[in-house]
This record gives structure tokens, sequence and C-alpha cells, in this order.
């Protein structure tokens, strides 16, 4: 024990450090084989005839932003590509930012406007409370859109959405921890039978794989998850007519960027695999040294 | 009275909160619907009173020339200055021509989110020393623990340093043991909190379980 | 778009307010200032990761309750008692609420007992031990562990118990056999079968595990046994995620950092980089206090 | 759909045609061209008009336990004694709190971050009193950081009745229960300095924990005191199982009051969850043999493993 614990740890977070920064400025990168959790993400939304109406659910903040704002882009273009009109909510207060953000940069360039192709109805407070709010009644939940504060009715949308999410396909959650998707599956999923998909922060994604595919139709978890989907995205991106080349050219350099963090990952689970064998080896040779 | 009252409002919203999950009519839907609006409403008020209690303690702290007091005036000038920018926006006294929220957006910007993100990402170097320093193999269950773990991160990444079959592999090891045994084990998991949940969230709503409400 | 296309082109502002446009000087010295004070840490508790520290919590609750206010305040208080006190007035009007039309005067008299409790709530702040905030967190209990309670036994028991419920041999087995050529060994029904059974032993064992008020004989010993075997590995595998998060975030640092040095933050030259100026400055300033503080022990 | 349900009686269709046929019209109440289903379905008046008929297994899920619940306490009251098994993280605290009396060094407590409105919170402040009333024992100081004003309360009263319950109210010092920062990571660091500073020779961790449960665990581990944490959060129990002696898994936290306190009300609630497991196990194991043998009919042939699938909503 003693061994071990002599080192001074700043010495492991100095090679951390050196590891992350030396291998972000190198710049390798490599592309992913794709798994069949995120391959149904994408195959749901691409099933879904043009025209549909979905609900993107922005449950994150700036701390899991790195991990879920790729894969949200990414949907948005997916989702805009295909024709399939959203409506935005979002339970975690830092989120609706993000949402308008991502919307405004990207839904123009596939020719979708405002309140006919998506809405934001912004943030919502009371966590599951406020998900079962959703579910019963989204006009007494949003009187008024969070954009420009318009009244929920004149938005031409919006006339196709009832109470307990009527005319609504599927929904979908950008989700970093509570409330997130294990949330919205027993308030929604539960409750009124939803076909859900979920993106997810690595943490939470081991929760996910009980509730595929019974309740959860696919999933992208963490980076790994992020990348794969950004691959498949981006590859079938060149198919739209798209009135803007910047959004595309954004996403591609964004996949580009997640296959080179791929590759520093790689390096950071080898060194935290490499100091985790080190550490016991010292340890027991320790031990028996004593002994 | 003081303890009856109390209680008596949580049984009647518990109970009618339930029976408004089991009832397809209309009016337990306008109950529901009542109902979860105020919990948000107290839930947003309740967060007042964290705003009173970081209040009082720094300005305590200021007065009393604790040795920290010049971080605490930092600390008080950032929420009420945030605060004010936020409330004058909102309520339409300022306005920009980037939006109704643009100066509340700056400062979520360029100073929230950094700090909150380093902050976690502050993790990954206590991961990397706790890896050296404290995830011993003491005993089978550690053991199986930290293999697994291994293995996971192993088949969560490209491996373009190895030949193909080796990432392939990892990959598969990986893929086996989320989507059978650690689907098992987190059903199992999921199911064991459930009946927690619905044994505590029952004898709540029973009335059986006071102690929220001590004296 | 011509107008975002025409912002990347434009110089940088040192505060620009546009959410969308780059970040501006004044911001980019700001978030680089910060993300490097927090790290500093690492080193040693210092005065940057204070000044960084208090920063975060006053800003982080400012923005928050800027968030309950809004959305928690004024929307379901004031804003809903307003729509409902325009058709008040009105003979035979009624208020829709979650699509069952209600009596106005009714629906205007629950909001307003729903911020009079809000009210009762704030009493705390002036008499910690007053009777009054009990009221209103007795209702949130009450609807927060019912919500809790129904949704979670639906979904997380009995429609999980359901979702658990797979046929262990692949229908498909009659048609192509148990180990047909030319498909993965993930696919072939013989694989698929153990598979299967390993979930359905490792549910019951770790369930097992988590019996308590039963006689442990050598049979339910054993059982629970492979079910913290079965546990260990879970956890292993949440391990394993929670690494490839945190990695994650702290690449996603490093690259922002990166894109702080780019020269537009720097005054259009490669040597006013922000985060190597800071660096250098936040570093050299801690260098300065510990050799200052050993010359102290020193003399 | 009268019609094929008349022309699949005059051939010879099993018994759960008819059943499954009754229970999707509970499903739907009526058919899409408004025909009844299955009598007292669908009709105005009928069983759709008061209950959500999907929900109704867990309705009646809900109404077993209760009764189950009720039933284990009654018994427990009356004195029927209800085993349970040991916990080795709980017997550990015993052995912690004694090795920091002979070494002369306090036992810290950290009863996780959360707020008091979270339910392992209250639990932590259950077995706090117990923790405290066998430092007063042994007359070991007993230090608890908290993160939040108003469990700071709680937890002083739960270390003054730890105290009273030893017969030692005069072992109760108020400044031991320390109010450290309602920031996460501030909150986090002033526990690692009591850890580096004071030297606890026990640290136990109990309640909900997020990120900072790996740094708690790691500095607690380098300090060289014996850890013994327990949560419900399972995303943090990796660490503490990696980096601590003993760890109190999931569930078994829930269990935890019940063991130290023997309260019948408690050990009733343990009771029934644990019979509902049984009962989980059985039906889980019916429904995959069934899956197995029937498999998945069609809409107008379902199997009897459709059948039974329907009777979980």
């Amino acid at each position: 024990m003693a061994q071990a614990t002599d080192l001074d740890r700043r010495w492991i977070f100095l090679a951390m450090g050196v590891l992350v920064v030396g291998l972000f400025a190198s710049g390798v990168s490599s592309p992913m084989p794709v798994s069949r959790y995120v391959s149904d993400y994408y195959d749901t939304i691409e099933a879904l005839p043009e025209g549909s109406v979905v609900m993107l659910s922005a449950d994150f903040d700036p701390a899991s932003a790195a991990e879920l704002f790729p894969t949200y882009q990414a949907t948005i273009h997916h989702l805009m590509r295909r024709g399939i009109r959203v409506v935005n909510v979002a339970t975690w207060p830092a989120a609706p930012p993000y949402t308008r953000k991502a919307f405004d940069a990207i839904a123009p360039a596939y020719g979708r406007e405002y309140g006919t192709d998506w809405v934001e109805l912004g943030f919502k407070p009371g966590d599951d409370v406020a998900m079962a709010q959703i579910g019963q009644s989204i006009r007494t939940t949003y009187p008024r859109d969070d954009r420009d504060g318009t009244a929920i009715d004149q938005l031409p949308l919006m006339s196709e959405v009832g109470d307990s999410f009527e005319g609504i396909e599927l929904l979908l959650t950008m989700s970093a921890g509570y409330p997130g998707i294990l949330e919205w599956i027993a308030q929604a999923g539960g409750r009124y039978d939803m076909t859900m998909l979920a993106a997810t922060t690595a943490v939470q994604t081991p929760d996910l794989f009980a509730y595929y595919p019974t309740q959860l139709a696919g999933f992208c978890g963490g980076a790994t998850g992020a990348t794969q989907y950004l691959q498949l995205v981006a590859n079938s991106a060149g198919t739209a007519t798209i009135m803007d080349q910047a959004p595309l050219d954004e996403l591609l350099a964004v996949k580009e960027k997640n296959q080179k963090r791929m590759v520093i990952q790689m390096w950071g689970h080898l060194l935290i695999i490499a100091l985790i064998v080190l550490g016991n080896v010292l340890y027991f040779r320790g031990r028996k040294a004593v002994a | 009275m003081k303890r009856e009252i109390p209680i008596a409002l949580t049984v009647i919203c518990g109970l009618l909160i339930t029976w408004a999950f089991f009832s397809p009519s209309e009016l337990s839907q306008a109950v529901n619907v009542e109902l979860t609006a105020w919990a948000s409403i107290f839930f947003a008020v309740a967060f007042l009173l964290g705003i009173g209690n970081l209040v009082r303690i720094s300005l305590k702290q200021i007065s009393a020339r604790h040795p920290d007091w010049p971080y605490k005036a930092l600390l008080m000038l950032m929420l009420f200055g945030y605060l004010s920018i936020g409330l004058l926006e909102i309520h339409g006294v300022i306005e920009s021509e980037y939006g109704d929220k643009a100066y509340q957006d700056w400062i979520y910007e360029r100073i929230f989110k950094p700090l909150q993100s380093t902050m976690f990402a502050l993790l990954a170097f206590y991961i990397a020393s706790a890896a050296f320093r404290a995830f011993r193999a003491r005993s089978m269950e550690a053991t199986l623990l930290l293999t697994a773990g291994a293995l996971v991160m192993l088949g969560q990444v490209p491996l373009p340093i190895a030949p193909p079959e080796v990432g392939a592999f990892f990959a598969r090891v990986q893929g086996f043991l989320m989507a059978y045994v650690n689907a098992a084990g987190q059903s199992a998991i999921i199911m064991g909190a459930a009946l927690g949940t619905l044994a505590t969230g029952l004898r709540i709503v029973l009335g059986l379980e006071r102690s929220y409400l001590s004296e | 778009m011509s107008s975002m296309l025409a912002l990347q082109d434009a110089a940088t502002p040192f505060v620009s307010l546009d959410p969308n446009g780059p970040v501006d000087i004044i911001g980019a010295w700001l978030m680089c200032f910060l993300t490097l004070s927090v790290f500093s840490f690492l080193y040693k508790d210092n005065p940057f990761y204070k000044v960084a520290e208090h920063v975060f919590v006053g800003v982080g609750t400012a923005y928050f309750a800027l968030q309950y206010y809004k959305e928690g305040i004024l929307e379901p208080v004031r804003d809903h008692m307003y729509d409902i006190a325009e058709v008040m007035g009105e003979p035979g009007a009624s208020f829709s609420l979650g699509g069952y039309d209600a009596d106005p005067t009714i629906a205007f008299i629950l909001r307003a007992v729903a911020a009079i409790f809000g009210l009762m709530l704030l009493t705390r702040l002036f008499s910690p031990n007053s009777w009054a905030p009990r009221w209103p967190l007795a209702v949130m209990v009450g609807v927060y562990s019912a919500l809790k309670l129904t949704g979670e036994t639906q979904s997380k028991l009995v429609l999980q118990t359901k979702g658990l419920m797979k046929p262990l041999v692949p229908e498909n087995v009659g048609e192509v056999g148990w180990f047909p050529d030319g498909v993965a060994l993930e696919s072939t029904p013989l694989f698929l079968t153990i598979a299967n059974a390993i979930v359905v032993i490792g549910v019951i064992c770790a369930l097992s595990h988590f019996l308590f008020t039963w006689k442990r004989g050598r049979t339910l010993g054993a059982v629970s046994r492979v079910g913290i075997i079965v546990l260990m590995i879970t956890f292993g595998s949440m391990f394993g995620f929670t690494v490839l998060g945190r990695i994650a975030l702290l690449i996603e640092r490093v690259n922002e950092l990166f894109d702080l040095s780019e020269p537009d933050y720097a005054f259009g030259t490669p040597f006013l980089s922000p985060p190597v100026i800071l660096t250098v400055l936040i570093a050299g300033t801690l260098t300065l206090f510990a050799l200052q503080r050993k010359e102290g022990t020193d003399s | 759909m009268i019609q094929p349900l008349l022309a699949l009686q005059d051939a010879v269709t099993p018994w759960w045609v008819d059943l499954n046929l009754w229970l999707s019209g509970m499903g739907r109440g009526t058919d899409a061209d408004g025909s009844v289903l299955a009598p007292g379905i669908g009709t105005p008046g009928g069983l759709d008009d008061w209950i959500d008929t999907g929900k109704l297994p867990t309705l009646i899920a809900i109404l077993i336990y209760a009764f189950l619940m009720l039933r284990s306490q009654a018994k427990a009251k009356a004195g029927a004694e209800i085993p349970i098994r040991r916990i080795a993280g709980l017997d550990a605290l015993d052995e912690a709190i004694g090795r920091s009396t002979e070494m002369g060094r306090p036992v810290l407590y950290v009863p996780g971050i959360d707020e008091i409105k979270e339910i392992q919170t209250i639990y932590s402040m259950m077995i706090l009193r117990h923790v405290a009333r066998k430092t007063a024992e042994y007359g070991t100081p007993l230090i608890v950081p908290v993160k939040d004003s108003v469990v700071m309360t709680f937890a002083e009263e739960a270390c003054k009745q730890g105290c009273l319950d030893a017969g030692r109210p005069d072992a109760f010092i108020a400044d031991n229960v320390r109010y450290l920062s309602n920031e996460q990571f501030a909150y986090c660091a002033g526990v690692a300095g009591i850890m580096n500073r004071e030297k606890p020779a026990a640290n136990i961790m109990l309640g909900m924990f997020f990120a900072e449960s790996l740094i708690l665990a790691e500095t607690g581990y380098a300090s060289g005191a014996i850890q013994v944490a327990g949560t419900a959060k399972q995303h943090q129990l990796p660490f503490f199982v990696a980096a601590c002696d003993y760890t109190i898994i999931g569930e078994e936290y829930f269990a935890v009051t019940a063991y130290l306190t023997r309260e019948p009300g408690l050990l009733g609630t343990i009771r029934a969850a644990d019979i509902i497991k049984v009962i989980v196990i059985i039906l889980f194991v019916l429904g995959v043999i069934l899956a197995t043998a029937t498999g998945n009919g069609t809409e107008t042939s379902p199997s009897l493993f459709d059948v039974y699938g329907r009777l979980f909503g």
C-alpha cells in the first residue's frame, strides 16, 4: 500500500493532461463500426413518414453538452432532411439555449420554417411532474411558446398535436440524468405507450440496455454512440436538397472531430487500465514483501 | 393539529394523483393537471429558500471578516448582478437586438458553461488517480468489477493500434457483457429500486411514514 | 443564412451579444481564465480556484433562480390567473383544465390557493420552526410520491417484467438449425439461447440476492452468490461507461482551449493566445506564492 | 369484430382465444367501428369508464403489495419474528468504530449530498442515530459534514438523539456536525480536507451520492481509513465497491434501517417486498416458459403467451 500511495498523485494528473493535450494537437482520427442500438436509432427515424410530428426533449446542461450536443445536432439534421416536424421541450433549465441555437442554425438550411416545421416550447420545471403534465395536456402546460410568447394555438404545427401525445409519433430525449430517459419511459412510454429513442451520456447508458428494445427502440450512448450516429447521418446527408452548405460542413467537421476524439479516448482508457494494473502489481508485491 | 393537517394533505393529494393515474375521466385529469402545477410552483418557490440560506451564510461571513470574505463578496456580486440583469430582461426593462435573453445567454455561455463543464472534467483526473491508488483487486467482487470495467473500456473505443480482429473481439465481448449480463443486473436493480419506491411511496401516501415531518 | 456568413467574415467584436455568433474577445479570455482556474485545483487549492468556485456558485444559483421564477412562478401563477380572469366575467364561460371544462371561478380560486401555499413556504425564511411551510411541503410530498409510486410500478416493475419474458430459443431454429454457416456467432440460435438463459438466470439470481427475510440455506446462498457475480459485472460495465464519459468531458475542455487559441481572440497575433498567456500567468503566480512561502519558512 | 368471434366459436378454438379477445377489448374499450368487444367493456357505464384498463395490472400489483405490507406489519407488531439476513457492511460498522476508538481517532459520517426530500437522506439520518449511539458508547468523536442546512438540523437531532440513546447526552458536540458548502465540489474538497487533516480511522458514507463519490472514496482510501459505503444510486456503486472495504449495495440500503432498528413497520415493508420479488420471479419464469413453448401468435389466432403477456398491460 505504501509504495503505491507514496507517489504524489499530481504526477498521474500530469500524465493524463499531457496525454490528452498532446494527442489533441497531433490530430489522429479513426472511423468506428456501428452498433445495432445506434443503427436502430437511425432506422426508427428513417422509417417515419414525411411530415410526421415528433417530440424532442432536451434534458441536458452545459456539463453534459459535450457528449450530447453533437447527437442533438445530428438528430436535427436527420429529422429536417426527412421533413419530420419537431415539438421541442426541455426539462432541464439550462437546455433551451442549445435548442434555439441548434435549430436556428440547421433547420433553415433544409428550407424548414419556425411554426410549421418546428416549435420551441421551452423549459418546464418540476422534473417528472413536468413530464406528466406535458403528457396530459400540452396546451395547459405550455400556453405560449418560448420563442416570442406566441399563443400555442397560433402555431400551425400545434394544431395537429393534442392531449396525451395525440398526433406525436415518436419521443426523443437527449438525456443527461435525472430527469431524463428513465422518467420519460415512466411518464410517456409506460402511460401512453409512446415509441421512444434516446441519446444519453456514457454514465447513463448502462441503464438503457434493460429497456431495449421493448420500451426503447434504439439509443446512442456516450461519445461512442454519438460518433457512430454522426457517421450514419453524415453519410446520408448528401441525399438532401440543401439551401445552405454551412451547417452541413459543420456536421462533417463535427463527425471528423468526434472520430479524432475517439482515438484520444482510446489512449485515455489504456492509461486508466495500465494504472489499475500497475497499482495492483505494486500493492500485491508490497503485501508479499510485508508477509 | 400541527402534524395532522400536513399528513392529511399528503394523503389526500397522494390518493388524488393515484386515482388520476388509473382513471381516464376528464375530471381526474383536471385534478392531476392542477395538482402537478401546484407541485411545480412550490418547487420553484422552494428554490428561493435555498438562495435565502446562501445569502444569509455569506453575509454573516462577510460581516465577520472570515478569511474567505472577499470570495463571499464576489459570490454575492455575481448572484445579485446576474439576478438583476435577468429580472430586468424578463420584464422587458432592458432589451437587446439579439433576442429577449441575450444578456443572460452571454453570461451563461461565457461563465456558467465553462465552469460547470470543467468541474466535471476534473473527474477524469481523479479516476486516473483512483485507478492507481485505490482500485484494488482485493476480493473476488472487486476483481470481477475491474475486469469487466476494463473489457467495456476497450470495447467502447476504436483500436487502430491493434489488428482489426483485436478491436472486433473487444467490441464483441463488450456487446455481450452489456446486452446480456449487464441487462440482467440492471433489470434486477431497476425492479428492486421500483419495489423500494413502491414501498416508500405507499407508506407516505397511506400516511404510515411520517419521519419527514419531524417535530 | 447570409447574415450568418457575414458574421463569420466580420472581425471579432470585443463584446458580442449574438448567441449564434463566434465568441467575442472578452468572453474568450473569460472562458479561458475560468477553465484554467478550475484546472489549477489539480495542483492545489489556491486563490484562482476559489475565485472560479465562488463565481460558479453565484452565477449558477442566479441562473436557476431566474428559470424557476419565469417557468414556475410567472407562467403558472401570473399568466395562468390572468388567462382565467379574462373569461371569468362572461356568463356560461368555462376554462379548460387538461381538457376538463372547469368553472373559471373555481379554477381561479384553486390557483390562488396554490399561490398562498407558496407564500407559506417562504415563511421558513424568517422563522425556521414555523408550521406554515409544512402544508405546501406536505402537498409536494404527496404529489411526488404518488407520481413516482404509480409511474415506477407501471414501467419499472410490471412492464419491466413483461419485457423480460422472451423466448429462450429463437423461433427460426427449426429452419436454420442451431449453428448455421455464414452467420455471425452472436446471431446463431445456439449462442442466443445460451445468452438468453444467462439473462433469465442472472435476473433470478440478482433478485434473489435482495431477498432479506428468507432463511439463507445452501441453495439460496449459492443463488445469491451468482447474483453477486452478475451485479459486479454490471457495476464493472457502468464503471467502464463512466470512464468513457469523464474522459470525453476532459477532451471537450481541451478542445475548447484549442479553439480559443485562434488568432481571432489574440488580436491577430499568435503570441497573445489566451490559453497560453493565462496558463503562464496562473502558473507563474502560483509558483511565486510557493517560493514566497518557502522563503517565509526558511527564515 | 362480432363476426369473427362467432366464426371462431364455430370452429374448435382454444379457450385462450376468447380470453384474449376479452382482454384486448379491455385495453381498447370499443373497436374502431364502435362495436362492443366484450360485455361490460366499452359500453357506457362499463369498466373502462372507471379505470384505464391498460393500467389494471399496475393497480392490482399495488393492491397486492399494500395487502402484503399491512399484513406483514400486523404480524410483526403482533410479535411474529421476521428474520433478516446479515449485511456484512453493517456488521462492519461496529468494527470500524471499535478500531477508531483503539487508535484514538474520530469517525467520519458522510450522509450523502442530497436534500431532505430525497428518501435516501432521510434513511441516512436514521442510520446516523445508530452510529451516534455507538460512538457515544465508545467515547469516540463523530464528525458529520453536511451539504445542506436543512439536513444539518436533521443531522444534529439524530446525533443528539443517538447520544441520549447511549445514556451519554454529554457526548454530543455541536461543532462536529458541520455545514460545509452547498456547492458539490466545494463540499467535496471540504470533506477531503477533514480526511487529510483530522485523519478519521473510519469513514462511513451512506446516502445519495453523485460524481463526488469517487473523490471521497479515493481520498479516504489514501488516508488509510476503514471505509464503509452504501447507496441505492447504482451509478456510484462501482467506485465504492472498488475503493471501500465494505459496500452496501442498491436495495440493501433500503433494508438497513429495518436491520438496525428492527421496527415492525419497516420489517413488514421489507417482508412484503420479498414476497413480491418471489411472485415476480415465478411470473417471469412462467412467461419465459410460455414464450419458448408457444411463441408469438397472430392477431386472429393468438398464442397462449400473447394472452399471458396481456395480463401485464
